[in-house]
């Protein structure tokens, strides 16, 4: 499926993170956002909002974060591509309904502009703080798809891959940024419509007196319908068959949480997204992902000056978590180092697969140093040592 | 017998029968008047979206054969809100409870008044949180009874059509659940109406805020309601206050014009 | 300090984890309960709100969570033992008012009755998925503790010692019950008054004007002073430092705030040892799935299998050293949880290769059936070789349902 | 420094007042520099955005011999439903509500502004002094930030009348707020509204809503007697239980 080109404003452009995001979304058929103003993700706002009329997207700001991703969720099941943009307290507020997003499978896509926390922290400066949120915040068990790009440019491809996946597995996708990258302005190339692929939402087919909400298919995915169409079908928060119906014993619950999980957990392979950089030689490896992932690879480059065998993996999917890549790894390398802006989140992941082969450095980043990629170099040199 | 169709089966989920409404609750007679308002207003009933919250009413939906939401505690009014943006033909219903709409969801119920937005909200009004057990809730009349108010409760009761009015409704009316043929023309007036419409049902709770205070059955109660209401159209809602087994006011008290935020957002996008 | 007779409800009883917790609120000298009516946490409120006005307490029911957590801040700042009570779905809406104590380093203690999730789930039965959600659920860093009972008894007891470390370290201190515990009916004895040790407020002694509002002590943690003292407070969530004043930089106070437990962790944890010293495979638990990991563990050793149990009294922060020392030393571990794996992934993270880690999920709504746990134990002794990873144990439920179609991680 | 027309307010109140100022906390969800604070001699929390009235209730509830102000900007949106509560329960709280018909953290940014303002233009303002009213509080007046004495004499008011009051305050732009240096323009702003106003005390609070290009009505409207959350409390459980019952005094056993 291709999108329709009133929303894709082809050509090179000077966007800044936010920007760009707006952008993606468009280009991927979003037409409905929903937030609260909170910054560091106002520009978003601002971009969808200007660009509402050329593509008659709705924009409603609600009277809060816990509102505005139930407004999204809504309008989601009325049909439309849905997504609400904001940071670190907002996405706090919106837990419980990302919990209901799993539970209901429905595609939406929330942008997180990290700022310092805790509560307001620094509302300004970026930071990373809330990678393990994404994963946890919401009561109850789930898998959820967590994106980080670490440029403009890839904002803009990574939104339209978050709705396509959203789409494709019929869960929330959290796209982590942060103040710099949403600040920071770069060149984005927007392809011509033909050219940006598009996953579009598995629509049921069967016969209309047939359709049960949650009948699942082999890929553990049901088909979804919108409201309006005369289906006339009934979901619920509670734990439910696949009629949609309220279910309370103790092998639906199983039945539920078991596909919500395995439908992602299965399918790690497909979804994981990591790039990689001379692991071939690599004797020491850095393992980053967003910002700090650019500060990396202006270390990397002098280290390879200095003549040190150092590769990097960045994570452009944090979760679900590359568990199998970084076991490999674990096993031919000397070294992880893990550089955070935080004190330490995606470090106890790494150490969990590196089943203690390799040795780990943890280099905290405070968001003031941010572009200063020494604390790497020294890492690097102090493990070659 | 078996073959034999109510009416009303058309609207219902007949496979999810027997519902889990206690003899002797509103909710029920709540679903009878809505149903006969559909019929009544002869819309597309495909078009037709109910959306509940959590608590004895959040069930609501879960037995209206038409696109249903059970939603959150108290978010089922910014869903429908969700619902109805991204695609206006849909005609929008929140029906829930009190502690739902007016306790954790009265932020999302003001502002939705206040933007206008199309909906119907049907409040079914237990003056207690029944799905819990019978806590006390914000409608629950002074000096009443409940679990967590084990001395009588002291705080005074929202007036949910004044909330409704000062925060911009644009219909508000309250039965109470005998009231079958008003209350069915309230929901039909409301339904066919542009705007944020309110309906308040004023039901007994048989289960918990009869038992602890020892008003009989549900029967009972819902007599005694019916029997000491004064049907006053058009009063102030400044005087709609319900004490404790005093009588309660009901009608229809405001029907009123407002731009809808649909209509008001387009005109805002022409120019 | 002693607790105060008043507030203690000396004697036996028969009641249920959910009472036995507000007694021990009360006990604790817990003054104020901001609540919300949850299934299946009503009965701690409703226990509350009988005995509040017979010791001076009060228990307020607030619109929602979201006010009730807030007023649980106020009261504690205003000198008040505070606390709330909840569930999954209102323990989703706290969560950012629990960055917020987290920040201004607020004292106070969450009872969270666990249930089936995600979403509204099954709000009648039990669960153990908020575990992670307790450690990471606010935006930005902190740390919490938590404590995790496994009956009535221990709800008493331990939301007494929640109230003490909450008062000791001034951080969120969540007691993560569950349904289960909540609902459980048993013989609970409270003591005497004077048996009761509570940790008394660290209040500010020195003089007014020398006040420094974040200025820790050695153990990192700052004394504080109650509102309306004339002390001329100033208290924002910002990054600030010292003074309170907002500052540009993580590095001070909120790298102390994580500190402060990360560097007493060895005086919080606290965990019980059952049989280790000549284990083959440890079973590590928390909660509920303790008692039926006990079940499997006397049948194991029936059979001649060398089992012990290890048991996380305060889940967070977790007892990384121990795990590492035990993991050099046994077969395996095996971690039964009414979850889809959450705190297996922190045993493997500690084990670093050297033993298996096999995990007993459950969707939830009930507690585990012990011959899974046997099961998983019988796994881990047949196992020739280390597992890539977490071995899942797959379930008698999950087979009844699932069969073996759906291939696993 | 120039100190916030709101700020210097409180303190000429308190002293009209005559509370004790080491009594006064003030919880606000609005960032003010401790420069601004420290000088003025009374408690101030920063809450969670939305949340001073909850926050507030616990202070109060906490130790009922402390006079809470809940200081609000985003009242009418994240907290709407806590003013609303807290009017029902007549909690004993002076609530100002700063209506800067924006974000004033946003950029000042004009299309922010336009876009984000609540009152957005296409969006009914809410009015904030009958829904004060309608939810039961005691006390409600609205003034523009340049009606000082007015303001103060009001703010004073509310510190010794028990029960729950809202005074709205009009005070456009965000010039409280560090890096925004929209001073003049926003200065202008508060003048025109100013002069936008007309004072007509005890009006029907049906008829104050904002509408642009209409005058503003300012004045105190609603002034009246309910028992507040704590004497109801009190009279209540004495009633029940007698001479056993100890009346709520928050005081720390």
């Amino acid at each position: 499926m291709k999108t329709n080109d009133k929303g894709v404003l082809t050509g090179t452009h000077n966007l800044s993170g936010n920007q760009a995001c707006a952008e993606g979304a468009l280009a991927a058929g979003c037409r409905f956002l929903s937030a609260y103003p909170i910054p560091p993700s106002i520009e978003v706002i601002e971009r969808f909002t200007q660009r509402a009329k050329e593509v008659d997207a709705i924009f409603i700001q609600m009277e809060d974060e816990i509102s505005v991703l139930a407004a999204v969720l809504g309008a989601s099941w009325a049909g439309k591509k849905a997504m609400t943009v904001t940071s670190g307290p907002g996405l706090s507020l919106m837990m419980e309904h990302i919990g209901l997003g799993v539970m209901l499978e429905t595609p939406c896509v929330i942008v997180n502009v990290q700022r310092c926390g805790p509560s307001e922290g620094i509302p300004n400066s970026p930071s990373q703080g809330d990678v393990m949120q994404a994963r946890w915040g919401s009561h109850g068990d789930y898998e959820i798809i967590v994106i980080y790009p670490n440029s403009p440019q890839e904002m803009f491809t990574q939104t339209i891959e978050a709705f396509n996946l959203s789409e494709k597995y019929r869960t929330p996708v959290v796209i982590l940024s942060d103040e710099s990258l949403a600040r920071m302005v770069e060149k984005v190339v927007i392809p011509p419509a033909n050219k940006i692929i598009l996953e579009p939402r598995k629509h049921y087919k069967g016969p209309k007196n047939k359709y049960l909400p949650f009948k699942y298919d082999k890929d553990l995915v049901p088909p979804m319908v919108n409201a309006g169409e005369g289906y006339k079908f009934h979901i619920t928060g509670l734990t439910h068959d696949e009629k949609g119906y309220p279910v309370m014993n103790e092998e639906c619950q199983e039945l539920n949480v078991h596909r919500l999980v395995r439908k992602i957990r299965n399918y790690v392979d497909n979804i994981t997204n990591i790039e990689e950089k001379n692991l071939s030689d690599a004797e020491i490896v850095v393992v980053s992902y967003g910002i700090t992932s650019r500060t990396v690879d202006k270390a990397l480059k002098q280290a390879r000056k200095d003549g040190i065998n150092v590769g990097s993996i960045r994570l452009i999917t944090v979760w679900p978590f590359p568990d199998k890549e970084i076991m490999k790894l674990s096993k031919k390398v000397k070294a992880f180092i893990v550089p955070e802006l935080n004190f330490g989140q995606i470090l106890l992941e790494v150490q969990r697969c590196n089943y203690g082969n390799a040795k780990i450095r943890f280099v905290e980043y405070g968001h003031e140093e941010i572009q200063n990629s020494d604390p790497i170099l020294n890492a690097i040199r102090s493990l070659t040592k | 017998m078996k073959n034999v169709k109510h009416p009303m089966d058309f609207y219902l989920r007949m496979d999810r029968m027997p519902h889990i409404w206690c003899t002797g609750c509103g909710i029920g007679l709540t679903a009878t008047a809505f149903v006969a308002a559909m019929e009544k207003a002869k819309l597309d009933t495909n078009k037709v979206c109910v959306v509940s919250g959590i608590g004895c009413t959040g069930r609501f939906a879960g037995y209206i054969k038409l696109d249903s939401f059970h939603t959150t505690h108290g978010r089922a009014i910014p869903f429908a809100t969700g619902l109805k943006l991204a695609n206006p033909e849909l005609k929008v219903v929140v029906v829930s409870g009190d502690g739902d709409l007016i306790s954790i969801g009265g932020n999302h119920f003001i502002h939705a008044a206040r933007r206008n937005i199309d909906m119907v909200v049907i409040c079914v009004n237990n003056f207690i949180y029944a799905m819990t057990g019978g806590q006390v809730a914000p409608t629950t009349p002074l000096t009443a009874y409940t679990t967590t108010s084990p001395y009588g409760n002291f705080e005074p009761p929202s007036n949910i059509p004044q909330i409704a009015e000062s925060s911009g409704a644009v219909y508000v009316a309250r039965w109470t659940a005998l009231h079958i043929r008003r209350l069915t023309n309230s929901i039909f007036e409301a339904l066919n109406k542009p705007g944020f419409t309110v309906v308040e049902v004023i039901s007994p709770c048989a289960q918990y805020y009869s038992r602890i205070n020892r008003l009989g059955d549900g029967l009972d109660m819902m007599k005694f309601y019916h029997e000491n209401s004064q049907i006053k159209h058009w009063e102030p809602t400044d005087n709609l206050y319900i004490d404790y087994q005093k009588e309660i006011i009901v009608g229809k008290f405001v029907d009123r014009e407002r731009p809808t935020y649909s209509e008001s957002y387009k005109k805002w996008l022409a120019e | 300090m002693k607790a105060n007779p008043k507030d203690v409800r000396t004697g036996v009883f028969y009641i249920d984890g959910d009472v036995a917790a507000a007694e021990g609120a009360l006990a604790a000298g817990c003054k104020f309960l901001g609540g919300y009516p949850i299934t299946p946490s009503t009965e701690a409120a409703e226990a509350f709100a009988r005995r509040a006005p017979q010791v001076g307490a009060m228990f307020i029911q607030m619109e929602d969570e979201l006010g009730s957590i807030a007023t649980v801040m106020g009261a504690s700042l205003s000198g008040q033992k505070a606390m709330t009570i909840t569930s999954g779905p209102g323990f989703s809406l706290m969560m950012e008012t629990i960055g917020f104590g987290a920040m201004l380093e607020i004292p106070f203690v969450i009872i969270n009755i666990q249930r089936s999730g995600p979403s509204t789930g099954l709000p009648t039965r039990t669960g153990q998925a908020d575990m992670m959600q307790a450690r990471w659920g606010s935006h930005g860093e902190y740390e919490v503790i938590t404590l995790s009972p496994d009956s009535p008894q221990e709800s008493f007891d331990f939301t007494i010692k929640a109230f003490n470390l909450a008062e000791k370290y001034r951080a969120p201190v969540m007691l993560m019950s569950d349904e289960c515990v909540g609902h459980m009916t048993e013989k609970v004895e409270i003591p005497e008054a004077d048996k009761i040790d509570l940790e008394p407020r660290r209040l500010y002694k020195g003089p007014k004007d020398k006040y420094i509002p974040f200025k820790p002590d050695k153990d990192l943690v700052p004394p504080m002073v109650k509102a309306g003292e004339g002390y001329r407070l100033y208290l924002s969530p910002l990054s600030h430092d010292q003074r309170g004043h907002p500052l540009l930089s993580q590095k001070s106070t909120t790298r102390r705030i994580v500190d402060k437990i990360r560097l007493n962790a060895d005086d919080i944890i606290e965990t019980k040892e059952d049989g280790l010293d000549d284990a083959e495979v440890v079973v590590v638990s928390y909660g509920i799935t303790s008692r039926v990991a006990y079940r499997a563990i006397e049948q194991a050793r029936k059979s001649g299998i060398k089992v012990g149990i290890f048991r996380l009294i305060t889940v967070w922060p977790f007892p990384d050293k121990r795990i590492t020392e035990l993991a050099k030393r046994v077969k395996g571990f095996v971690v039964p949880e009414i979850n889809y794996g959450q705190i297996v992934f922190e045993v493997e993270r500690c084990v670093h290769g050297n033993a298996n880690v096999v995990l007993v999920p459950h969707g939830g709504g009930w507690v585990h059936n012990p011959d899974d746990i046997l099961g998983a134990i019988k796994q881990i002794m047949k196992a020739k070789k280390r597992y890539e990873g977490i071995f899942e144990y797959k379930t008698e439920l999950e087979k009844l349902i699932f069969g073996s179609g759906v291939q696993k991680k | 420094m120039k100190q916030h027309p709101i700020l210097s307010a409180l303190v000429n109140a308190i002293k009209i007042s005559g509370v004790d100022k080491n009594k006064v906390c003030v919880a606000s969800d609005i960032f003010y520099s401790p420069q601004e604070i420290e000088p003025l001699g009374f408690d101030f929390f920063q809450t969670p955005r939305g949340r001073p009235i909850p926050f507030g209730t616990g202070l109060k509830l906490g130790n009922p011999e402390l006079k809470v102000v809940a200081l609000t900007g985003d009242l009418s949106t994240l907290g709407g439903n806590h003013l609303v509560h807290a009017g029902r329960r007549n909690m004993e709280l002076v609530t100002v509500c700063i209506n800067n018909f924006v974000y004033p953290l946003e950029p000042g940014k004009e299309s922010a502004k336009y876009m984000f303002s609540t009152y957005s233009n296409f969006e009914r303002p809410f009015n904030i002094p009958h829904l004060g009213r309608s939810c039961g509080a005691v006390f409600v007046a609205r003034w523009t930030a340049l009606h000082t004495k007015e303001l103060s004499t009001s703010v004073a008011k509310a510190l010794n009348k028990p029960g729950f009051s809202v005074i709205e305050v009009i005070s456009p732009g965000g010039n409280y707020f560090p890096g925004i240096d929209s001073l003049d323009e926003e200065s202008n702003l508060i003048k025109y509204w100013y002069e936008h106003s007309e004072i007509k005390n005890g009006e029907d609070t049906m008829n104050l809503e904002i509408e642009s290009g209409k005058e503003i009505i300012v004045g105190e409207f609603i002034e009246r007697e309910r028992p507040t959350f704590i004497d109801s409390y009190n009279a209540r459980l004495s009633e029940i239980m007698g001479d056993k019952f100890v009346p709520y005094g928050g005081k720390s056993y």
